[in-house]
């Protein structure tokens, strides 16, 4: 059937052009340099876990003690490959006498280049498998238990503390939640590592760590056989340890990531380089754990206006699709953000969102969308509120819509009360049920209101892509081009981990995943 | 005393006693009404109240919705509700049970009583197409059903159970206002028992806002609540005559 | 623009051609008959007003007193206007003595038949001034204060105290709401009487006199005045004493008026020919009073399925339509009732409730149709009703009702608390507002499923209004053709009020209304 | 005690007491659980407690939603509520009281501290745009604006108030969760207090969550919550920095 909106196609594709010629700038900004975080993630990809006896994390102290003597240049890969050579000690162990300061991997004998990348290559296939292996068990786990039809439901767990926050997931994916996110506590994405073990305390949120998702997983795992219908798992890949939580993630089998090109920067104050490389090597770890990322767009009408600033949010999914395919992510793994934040006082606010929905629902219309619900003109009226997430829920049904961020009654006072939270389950099925077919039966009419909004919007974004790919990407974030948030392109959190790599720099996972997601340049 | 009995409200925690409230006060909107709204919520035992919205309704009312604290606890191994014990059966299980136990068959009267003009209840349990996938006992070929409509007074609902020698009345009631069900519902049991009929009939209840335990105040026999579907009408009243008639199987009529 | 549905308009006028030989089936029927109520109307617009010793209406007690002598087949008129010339006494003042048997009517000498005609028809004449008066008033008022844009915010209170129900009714007009009907107690429209002054107990609603709606009307009026908006009030305008209440709102200046012409046979057992009878003329007042009529179709699907009845509806509005046109009511004036009351677990209900809307819509595009809120599938759970309104709302706006009847979201409670009122309120003129102008944006895929939907009932509609021509329409409904409700066509009460006229029967409002409302035949 | 002062909860009709709740208890689904809520409620001394809703939250959860009558009632000649004193005047009044009265321009120093990231309420006070169509304060010619932005420990808030000898510090609390907000404030004005700096300035607090109130009990000099508009801090400020330094008209510095 035809298309809702009729878009201009050759501006769309102008658009991508323009993030192409984005991407090869940031690409090449990047390519000469490595993270203290992508190193650190290439030893637990190895297999590297647990902390030292100050209950600092390994991967941490065996990186920083090669980065101290500035060896880090070469890649952690020899220097540990090459510890393994001379000790012939399993990965672990190895880690665990150079927490001891038993072994010093700059003291061993060094054994020549190539054969140390060869031999870490082989082991990094190895170390690998388990992760294919998750790939497998998903994709049967979802022929088995289906996930259900989109929009999905999306709901977050933020008690700070896992058991409890095990129990209102399962209870949320038992009154028909489709998704579970667990937010993370407030301060972790300005940790340079990633805390250790199980957590019960945390604010706004609970704290991302290995044993923590596997706790979760292994929760709904339980109620999924029990339901007979598959839940995912979601938690969030970004800040200063964002590639290391994407091989944690990886390995314990979560489906989505919040994973973001631009949001560390922005939100977060973190440096450019930094966020970029990392959200790079991040994205390929997502792209062959076959994870769904979800972007951070709808982040920007926090402060800014869903209106004035409605193109900011779709130059934004541009930019992000371009970078993550460049990564080996596939379409169907780009969560796009947006958000339903138009002050609905003003006089048809819904037709606006229903321009901008289902104008972005038709130009990443292989993607599944992240639609996030409305908060900022939430009050304290929760009837009123539930009657927004209403409102929200049959957007989302009218444009198709595939990652259905619940929004709660509550949202301007508390995170979600567990009754909170199956409110808005209960509203969101009950739109979903008595408005299943509308999207198939509605058109927009051409020249009305939505078209040219929708046209108009597409137009503006046109203007500021081309802007930013002359400028180039860093240029203009340091001018406030997102969410009116200034960056000075040298400053920012984590500036000190990047690395310039040496000619005889070697990741064997980069070249692993380059291979397995056969991915040509970058 | 087991801990595990005592239960506080839940919001997100176990035992943080959170609950929510909306009410109206006639005072005018602004800071001296926010902090009315907190005083009653503290008087209610109420701790950290949290007065999250409040709405201007005009001529000097003000609408409050609020968050707070209850420390109340709730013993559950102290809870003791009445039910009926009388097991579910289905509709040929009902007529089996009629044919082969009590070999004749049973007639009910039913009707809206009083002012009550709500008929979609009583309808559902007595009329041919039922509720919720179960057919009602107009249905049943055991059952003799009358149903009298909205609106009846409870002299003649009574004269029609007596005409027909009724094995059952029921009575559905869905207005509540004013309790003028509770006084419409006594009338009728007064009547009865004035006029020596109240052994004659098993007396039922329903409605929306009916439960067994205010049925048996009220001097019925049962009471059935929102939900009730037909067959479990028919399963106790069936029972029921089982049981008042016919003591260990030996029919002595 | 192009309408949303493509419906039959040959089949469209085919079921105006069935109502219209179902109407003439009707006239022919009650043509040769009055009733009590009706007589007692004429003495009401004649002026006569005021209660006996015992509390008993003087308009019931002239009447009875003439009925009781088989007297009342020439019409009250004749006796009463030859009352006035003989005694000289002033309208009141005759029926007051009447009231006290100092006079007998039928013991005064008797004038000749066309004198007394003529000057009670002068006085007619002289006393329809007043509503006259009113009609202007209204318009005045409406031009100078709006009553706001459709769809109107329609909302009801019932607390059976006059003084409580103004302050609930000035609370809701000042909140927003554009009309206020004030419910009846719940057994009035089974007196054959209209009870007498102000009134402060009632069951689940308020008893409509006079001086009730006197007490309200002001009230409104000062709001009016207060907030610039023109508040409509409304009464019901039903049961045995239908056309006495349609006089006394022509009287106080109502707006609207509950007034169907087989409400009462269907949900309250009135007799057949009284109802007809009755709501032929007290439609007529109507008509010449300029109030919008509100049919009820609702009632239909309280107790019969929206699916299945749908048809039933629409078939029943068609009646109304022509019944009403024929006692000189404008396309304007009619309220013509229908209801979102689809189950909502129903996948795709919604689609189905946007069908008939919007085939209703179309089908009488120059009638203010009243649009009734979901109630029979409102529970307990008020957020989960908040939403259905609010659904209910949504629906309203994209296919352009007219009379917007607020759903609350205690339906399944209590009758509504002001507070809920006010959610409603609320409720309405946020979707409203962030959705004024969806309808004009969206057009319904030919073909799909709510063309499908409107096509069907369209066809089901023309089948049984064939049958119903067929075989009458009181025969039909005592086969229970509407909300499985039989009714014998002889049976019903208030059939002893049906009284045959003589040939010397004579109405002086009958003829003048006829006149100033230009009716042709009937 | 004047009658009239006695306000109770309104249902429809005058001292009918009507409340709403709703709440979640650890508890299977069924009558027992019913009978819980409704016991629950009679605890916190309601009365005709009606439990309208529930819902099974599997896991051993149930949802209520109670309407029920309270007989609390409240003095309303009895409550008083610490209110802002100050009058609130418009951007240039403002700038003019500044230029007049004071002359010399204001110094504030503004930040969210703690791990508080929520800049948009700060923002809506202090930056140029503004909020609610008034001016931020950086726009007034008369102010001196600092806004430190996000996540900025009570420490680097206290030195920049220093450095720029500011007359007034804006703090921004949003997330209250577990009273993070409360540790975080009354650090603030201890270590203030500590360093005998707190007479230096005015100390002005902000957030949907926050009472002029609680400022107060906090040891702030004001409070201001949801809603609050750019010009009121600026009166406040403006008003408060003369009444402080200059006694009856008399510039004395
Ligand atoms: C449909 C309806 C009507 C229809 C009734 C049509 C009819 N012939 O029944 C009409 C439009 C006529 C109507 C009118 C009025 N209604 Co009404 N109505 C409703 C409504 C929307 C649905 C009721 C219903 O049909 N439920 C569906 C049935 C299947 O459920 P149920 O009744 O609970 O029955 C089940 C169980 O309770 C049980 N059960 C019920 N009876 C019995 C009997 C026995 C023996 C057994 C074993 C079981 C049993 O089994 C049934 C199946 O599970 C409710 C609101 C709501 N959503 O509940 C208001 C409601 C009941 N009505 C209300 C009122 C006030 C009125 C009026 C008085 C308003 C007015 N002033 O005009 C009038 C007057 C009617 C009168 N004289 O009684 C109020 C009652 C408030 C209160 N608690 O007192 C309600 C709650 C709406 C409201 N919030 O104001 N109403
Ligand atoms: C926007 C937003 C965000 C944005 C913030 C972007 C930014 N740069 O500010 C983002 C997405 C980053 C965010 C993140 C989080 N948020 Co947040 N967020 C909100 C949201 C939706 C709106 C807040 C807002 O901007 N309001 C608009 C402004 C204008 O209103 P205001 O803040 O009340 O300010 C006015 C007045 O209060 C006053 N005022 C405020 N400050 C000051 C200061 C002074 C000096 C003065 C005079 C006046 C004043 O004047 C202002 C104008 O009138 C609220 C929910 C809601 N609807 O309120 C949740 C909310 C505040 N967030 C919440 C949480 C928990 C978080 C997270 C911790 C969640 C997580 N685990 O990820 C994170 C972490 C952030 C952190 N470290 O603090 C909770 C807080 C719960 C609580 N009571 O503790 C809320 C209530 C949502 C919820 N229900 O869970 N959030
Ligand atoms: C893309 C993305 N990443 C991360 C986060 C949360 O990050 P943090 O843990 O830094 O609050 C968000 C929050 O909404 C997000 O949208
Ligand atoms: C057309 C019409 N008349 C009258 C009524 C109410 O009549 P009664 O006063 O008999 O309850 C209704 C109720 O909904 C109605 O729809």
């Amino acid at each position: 059937m035809t298309p809702k909106l009729n878009l201009d196609q050759k501006l769309i594709n102008l658009c991508r052009n323009y993030t192409s010629k984005i991407a090869d700038d940031i690409e090449q900004k990047i390519e000469n340099n490595t993270t203290t975080s992508v190193e650190r993630t290439v030893l637990r990809l190895l297999g590297v876990d647990g902390v030292d006896k100050h209950g600092i994390p390994l991967p941490n102290v065996v990186v920083e003690k090669i980065k101290a003597k500035d060896k880090l240049n070469r890649g952690i890969s020899y220097w540990f490959g090459n510890g393994l050579l001379q000790t012939d000690l399993d990965v672990q162990t190895l880690a665990d006498k150079i927490g001891k300061n038993e072994i010093d991997l700059l003291n061993l004998p060094q054994e020549d280049n190539d054969k140390v990348n060869d031999f870490i290559y082989k082991k990094a296939k190895e170390s690998i498998k388990p992760i294919k292996e998750n790939v497998k068990k998903r994709d049967q786990m979802m022929d088995e238990f289906s996930p259900g039809p989109k929009p999905w439901l999306y709901v977050i767990v933020a008690t700070g503390n896992i058991y409890e926050d095990v129990k209102q997931a399962k209870a949320a994916a038992r009154q028909g939640a489709d998704i579970i996110a667990v937010i993370r506590s407030t301060a972790q994405s300005l940790l340079d590592y990633v805390p250790y073990g199980p957590t019960t305390e945390g604010f706004g949120g609970t704290y991302a760590t290995q044993e923590n998702f596997k706790i979760m997983r292994e929760a709904l795992d339980e109620v999924i056989k029990k339901e007979g219908h598959y839940v995912q798992l979601v938690n969030y890949c970004s800040g200063l340890a964002m590639p290391e939580i994407a091989a944690m993630g990886a390995i314990e089998r979560l489906d989505m990531m919040l994973n973001d090109a631009m949001y560390g920067i922005l939100f977060r104050d973190i440096n450019m380089k930094r966020t970029f490389i990392d959200q790079h090597f991040s994205r390929m770890i997502n792209a062959f754990a076959g994870v769904i990322i979800n972007t951070g767009e709808d982040n920007y009408l926090t402060t800014s206006d869903a209106v004035n600033e409605a193109h900011t949010v779709l130059a934004s999914q541009f930019i992000n699709e371009e970078l993550g395919l460049r990564t080996g992510l596939k379409k169907e793994q780009l969560g796009l953000g947006h958000a339903f934040e138009i002050n609905p006082e003003l006089e048809d606010s819904f037709l606006l969102e229903l321009a901008q929905a289902q104008m972005v629902r038709q130009i990443f219309s292989d993607s599944p969308l992240k639609y996030m619900p409305p908060t900022k003109y939430i009050n304290g009226d929760i009837f009123r509120g539930h009657l927004m997430d209403g409102m929200f829920n049959l957007a989302s049904i009218m444009t198709d819509q595939s990652i259905q961020l619940l929004g709660m009654l509550t949202e301007a006072i508390h995170t979600p009360f567990l009754q909170d939270r199956a409110l808005s389950i209960e509203n969101a099925k009950h739109v979903f049920n008595s408005a299943r077919s509308l999207s198939d039966e509605i058109q927009f009419r051409p020249d009305g209101k939505i078209q040219k909004r929708a046209d108009q919007v597409l137009n503006e974004t046109a203007e500021i892509l081309k802007e930013i790919s002359d400028k180039g990407l860093m240029q203009s974030l340091s001018e406030g081009i997102f969410a009116d948030i200034k960056r000075p392109v040298q400053g920012g959190k984590g500036a000190e981990g990047v690395v310039e790599k040496s000619e005889n720099y070697f990741n064997p996972f980069y070249k692993l995943l380059k291979k397995e997601l056969n991915i040509s340049n970058g | 005393m087991d801990k595990n009995n005592l239960i506080k409200a839940y919001g997100d925690t176990y035992n943080d006693g959170k609950i929510q409230l909306s009410f109206t006060l006639p005072i005018q909107k602004g800071l001296e009404a926010e902090e009315a709204a907190r005083k009653y919520c503290l008087q209610l035992g109420l701790k950290e109240v949290e007065v999250v919205h409040m709405r201007d309704l005009s001529e000097g009312f003000t609408f409050f919705v609020v968050y707070a604290i209850s420390n109340v606890v709730v013993d559950k191994s102290k809870i003791s509700v009445a039910k009926i014990d009388t097991e579910e059966m289905s509709y040929y299980e009902i007529n089996d049970y009629i044919k082969d136990k009590i070999k004749r068959k049973l007639t009910v009267v039913g009707a809206c009583t009083g002012t009550d003009a709500h008929t979609v209840g009583l309808d559902a349990i007595l009329n041919m197409k039922g509720y919720a996938g179960e057919y009602g006992l107009e249905r049943y070929p055991q059952y003799n059903t009358f149903n009298l409509g909205s609106q009846v007074p409870n002299e003649a609902l009574i004269k029609k159970a007596v005409e027909v020698d009724a094995d059952a009345v029921l009575i559905s009631q869905v207005v509540t206002q004013k309790d003028i069900h509770i006084k419409n519902l006594t009338e009728f049991v007064e009547i009865l028992e004035a006029e020596g009929l109240r052994d004659n009939y098993i007396l039922v209840l329903g409605g929306p806002r009916i439960s067994h335990e205010l049925a048996l105040e009220l001097g019925f026999d049962a009471g059935f609540g929102s939900g009730t579907k037909p067959n479990q009408v028919a399963s106790y009243i069936a029972q029921k005559v089982f049981e008042n008639n016919f003591k260990d199987g030996d029919i002595n009529e």
